[in-house]
């Protein structure tokens, strides 16, 4: 078995599930012959044909609105926007249907989606290529919300997301697309679309994280361990509903949290789960609660982004910031 | 220049506004006594829940309204030439319609009266629900005619979408997907003149509402909305057209909306009534019943008995509805996916802990 | 002078403007003859014609699309969203141009607009006509997001809001709309963007909320005073930029805090005030964090809506649990 | 069935794919040998500058950059078609259109390269900058235009979209705003065939993209988009119908793109190479040359020459751009807001600490 990167992943979940269950099929645009903007779907089309591969005209409305037609009728559907900032004409579908099919028919119908999204800063693109908008979902009730960081997880959680009978908004972090290789067995095993992941151990200090600063917030740790300092670091993979459980059991431990994401802070995800240790977790703190976070303005053009984004050194600041405070 | 490509929108139109007969090529159901008595029928019971309805919504016993009058012959055209399998996707006023498919009429007293049970239809589970914002049920309309497609089934899916809807761009994008994958999909703009305060002069520059499905390569056809002869000749030729493969229809359907937009308007504010008076000249029953005399096919006395008839069978329906026990508390967590996530589950206990208070 | 509603208010603060400035100008679904729905917009084509009330195609893409196009041409439109449910199509060009008009040209461009939201439940309204979404808007960088609870603050909000030279999402709590009324002066007068208002003194604990909760929120203290429970209120108003300082304020004094919204729980904007006094105001808490929501599913239609929603009772145990846990 | 409106999509070309006159009936501006041969030196600097541009990309001195190669008829047509304070809003490609307007090369690359001060240009500060979201621009020259027709103003507003752009619900809306509100607008559909790996064929079932235009009531015209006599002719005909309060317009000008979509595709995954040679047969700098070099208007030498003088020129662009300096942390947040609220100044100071470690 090779090594495979993170997109390549998503393509042999993709292809597994296609191979297993008829219902399943992919649109968007530039998913056929093209394989896609970033190559997610190569050679799917050749394999599944232009049935189950569709290209479709060039509106980000009518994707998401063929998709709940689809998933209504009994397809599953796997759309595909092409970037992160190009997904808010399907705002509409996704929050006012999508997500509410079967509450609105009391079960009688449903919408079994997979909308995948290549996400977030990083990699020089242009303007809106670039952008961290997982927010927008993560209040609308009906919707699962998720976000790997390695091929595996990537893997485990498309073909649960594909599986999942409710509509999930798949983010995928296309920085570490290709950032490294891992063995990822084709067996189709699902991981839970309700579990975080645990890192790495440690006890002074919980980081918790997300996509593409996964990276960052490893390397946060390690430089940290350099200087004595133990940190846990957990990737919350699905954002959305949040495992609060293991963030809890582990600021027990630590009595420290700081939390990384790339979106801008203000309302940023990061305000949940630090509202959640505000309110479930005050006794088990020992310093106040840290977010590393892009600003609250946009994600500047290439030449700056790097300085927005997060970074080790911004980690590590807040890491001994909690540790300094107690 | 060069001369390119030409277009030409028709407009179809059998019965006059006296129930006279303008064009004589009819169609079969409709030199039928029984085929044309039954929709007749129909129209008027349609007629006989919608003023239970308003009356209900005016006594306080229901949520906001929209009314059906004066689109019956447009709703009963569409909802009788469908197949049972065919998929469709209504707007929310489209009940004459979604009776002729199984939708009982305490299913649209509970939607409006505030309970999503209404949407549980008796009707074909496929069926789309009522659609609130606007237009977008043509795009699920398309995605299911996609799926048919796909899985090489003979269905066809049918959305409603008004004269104001047509504006909306889910509806363009409904017409453009439709022709690209060459879907089997027919698009009824029932163009009712008004949407809410905004006469269809305000909504577009277009001559016809028909002709928005150029923009998408469909065949596009205007229709008397009011004659109920041309809407099920031209519905009943699009959704064939669409079952066989030749690809997706617009149809705009010319009518009226002689009601207030919902009980929750005012039309007084915003239209003149001269404009009402000539309506209720054109209007569909009518014209149907005029013919129907003519032709001695129908007299006063099966007139009143089947009024007589519909209002007992609309009552029961009424009753039906007011028996319905409201929803216990946790049915807004019940549905709202197949298993309910940890987080939404501890939220639940917690409304049912705010009952046994 | 009479007493007016929020409504009415709101209509004083438009014409007003318009008076005063010729580049304001209305345009929404029905906003014309019919003066909006709601008739917030009536009398308005009576004083200032349809040039300056303009009825639109029913498209909420075009409203929005239109809205940056005149505010990018030295325009100010105030446009309307009919209801909250609608708002959807409209995220696009709020995002990716409102938002960056500015930011994106350097200053050369601008986007002073305004748009209007009749928001929030309790009306007994069809579906969609009852969303508290606010939360769509928080994580956005350069707009602003306002919302009024009475009548004064509606008026001085609007004015401000109109005047901003920057992008201004004004959610307005319809079911306020004509719960009371009061006398406002028409003198002009705009209140700050950023600046909570507190609305009732108090040393046990601190009520945060914003729109229709405003009056659950000052019964609840009502109820809580009974129980010689002293409770400070704050109406938060501009979302967006948060006054945390206000609530950190008050939170010093009282020590306990909740904070109540209409919104579904998770990741509503009430997490990001909790995240801030997590933050923060650590040592200054006694008690953890409360909230008081929207349960994280859908409003349901009317019959149970009220169950729904925040309730006084809902408030007050949550501020006795703030007071029993320490 | 009464026959009911009738539409034609009328094609105009004057000049074949050999410069040859197709069309006698030239307009003037065509019959001048200045004003032909400024144009043909236009389209040639601009093909100058693309070949720098796609250069730079591959060296490392560029982020993704979006060529034109090929559309330089239908971009200089429109950019020399305008007045000043009439608005343009572009896609994300037409940088002979901008060149026109006073847009300076430098901005182009300032722009691909990853500098938000690309935007803030030298030519009118009234028009919109490139727009990356496929067709948004398209409502926001609408809404241009809407501000000129209330303030009474004698100013168009074009906007560009492409064949894949025209399928996006936000072209409709424009076309639908303009012709429903009468506006100065035109919109000019660049249909090169292709919107990244998908072929015109697959975006729509209509025969023209100019017949989108119809859905809105707009007149429409289908025009050979490498034939810069025919686009000048089109699209100041539809501009002068603008300003004159006649209403909008559609052009679809057809051309081919003969790069790849941006530096960051490879158009040989996709497309026929055969196509592409065959698309070089009609591509518009060749076509227009051959015409002038048949009037005598035009010598090699003087090509020579100007494609000299053009590099020279393009090069000292390229050197202003590598020269700038990056921008200052700050500026991510001084151009948010007009006033920096406190809680961002705050992170702006926080930014600056970072920095200064
Ligand atoms: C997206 C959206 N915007 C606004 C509304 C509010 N609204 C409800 S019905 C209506 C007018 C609809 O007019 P039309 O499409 O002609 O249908 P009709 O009511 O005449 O049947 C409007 C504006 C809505 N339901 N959805
Ligand atoms: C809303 C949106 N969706 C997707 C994209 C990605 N994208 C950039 S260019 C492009 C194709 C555009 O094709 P066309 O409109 O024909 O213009 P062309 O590039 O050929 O000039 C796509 C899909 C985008 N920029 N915006
Ligand atoms: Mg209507
Ligand atoms: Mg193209």
């Amino acid at each position: 078995m090779a090594a495979i990167t993170l997109i390549e992943a998503l393509t042999q979940a993709m292809a597994y599930e296609m191979r297993r269950d008829p219902s399943v099929m992919v649109l968007g645009e530039d998913v056929g012959i093209n394989g896609g903007v970033f190559r997610a779907t190569s050679g799917l089309i050749q394999e599944f044909g232009p049935e189950r591969i569709l290209d479709t005209p060039l509106d980000e409305t009518t994707i998401a609105g063929l998709t709940v037609g689809l998933a209504a009728q009994g397809m599953k559907p796997i759309a595909e926007a092409q970037f992160d900032g190009f997904m808010y004409p399907m705002v509409d579908h996704i929050i006012c249907h999508a997500a509410r099919l079967r509450y609105r028919t009391r079960g009688r119908m449903s919408c079994p989606m997979v909308l995948r999204v290549p996400w977030g800063g990083g990699i020089r693109a242009p303007e809106h290529h670039s952008e961290a908008n997982e927010a927008i979902f993560t209040n609308v009730p009906g919707l699962r919300v998720v976000m790997p960081s390695s091929p595996q997880r990537a893997y485990g959680l498309l073909l649960a997301a594909i599986r999942d009978p409710d509509p999930v908004i798949f983010f995928e972090p296309k920085r570490i697309y290709r950032q490294y290789k891992e063995e990822v067995p084709d067996d189709g095993e699902a991981l839970p679309l309700d579990v975080c992941f645990v890192l790495r151990d440690g006890s002074d200090v919980t980081l918790v994280t997300w996509g593409s600063q996964v990276k960052e917030t490893l390397e946060a740790a390690d430089a940290l361990a350099k200087d004595g300092i133990s940190a846990e670091v957990i990737d919350l993979a699905t954002v959305k509903p949040l495992d609060f459980d293991t963030i809890h059991e582990s600021v027990k431990k630590t009595g420290r949290c700081v939390i990384v994401h790339e979106a801008p802070r203000t309302a940023g995800f990061g305000a949940e789960i630090a509202a959640q240790l505000a309110e479930k977790a005050m006794y088990d703190l020992v310093a106040p609660v840290e977010r590393v976070t892009g600003y609250d303005t946009h994600i500047p053009l290439f030449r700056l982004e790097m300085k927005y984004l997060p970074s080790v050194e911004k980690i590590v600041a807040a890491a001994k910031r909690t540790l300094a405070a107690s | 220049m060069e001369s390119g490509v030409r277009f030409e929108i028709d407009y179809l139109q059998y019965m006059d506004a006296d129930g006279g007969i303008v064009n004589p090529d009819l169609p079969d159901f409709a030199r039928d006594r029984t085929q044309l008595v039954d929709l007749y029928k129909e129209m008027l019971k349609v007629r006989c829940f919608d003023a239970k309805a308003v009356a209900l919504q005016r006594t306080g016993k229901l949520g906001t309204y929209a009314s059906c009058l004066g689109h019956e012959a447009a709703h009963i055209g569409i909802g009788t030439s469908l197949q049972i399998d065919d998929v469709f996707a209504p707007s929310y006023r489209e009940y004459g319609a979604q009776f002729a498919r199984g939708v009982k009429p305490r299913e649209v007293l509970m939607y409006w009266g505030g309970d999503e049970r209404g949407n549980d239809f008796s009707g074909p589970a496929h069926d789309f629900a009522w659609c609130v914002p606007i237009a977008t049920q043509c795009l699920h309309a398309a995605g299911s005619a996609l799926a048919f497609k796909l899985r090489g089934e003979a269905r066809v899916a049918l959305a409603c979408v008004g004269d104001g809807g047509s504006s909306k761009t889910d509806t363009y994008a409904a017409i453009n997907s439709a022709g690209a994958y060459g879907l089997p999909f027919v698009l009824c703009i029932i163009n009712n003149q008004w949407a809410i305060s905004v006469p269809r002069t305000a909504q577009t520059g277009a001559k016809t509402l028909a002709q928005k499905g150029l923009a998408g390569g469909l065949e596009c056809l205007q229709v008397d909305g009011n004659d109920i002869i041309a809407v099920k000749a031209a519905v009943a030729h699009a959704v064939k057209r669409a079952r066989h493969g030749h690809g997706g229809t617009v149809l705009e359907l010319i009518t009226y909306r002689l009601s207030d937009h919902t009980t929750a308007d005012d039309a007084r504010r915003y239209r003149d009534d001269e404009q009402v008076k000539a309506a209720w000249q054109r209007e569909p029953v009518k014209r149907l019943k005029s013919y129907l005399l003519a032709q001695g096919w129908w007299s006063e006395d099966e007139e009143t008995a089947w009024i007589t008839e519909s209002n007992a069978w609309a009552d029961a329906e009424v009753d039906a509805y007011l028996a319905t026990a409201v929803q216990p508390v946790e049915a807004m967590f019940d549905y709202l996916y197949a298993e309910l996530p940890h987080d939404v589950a501890e939220q639940r206990e917690q409304a049912l802990g705010w009952e046994k208070r």
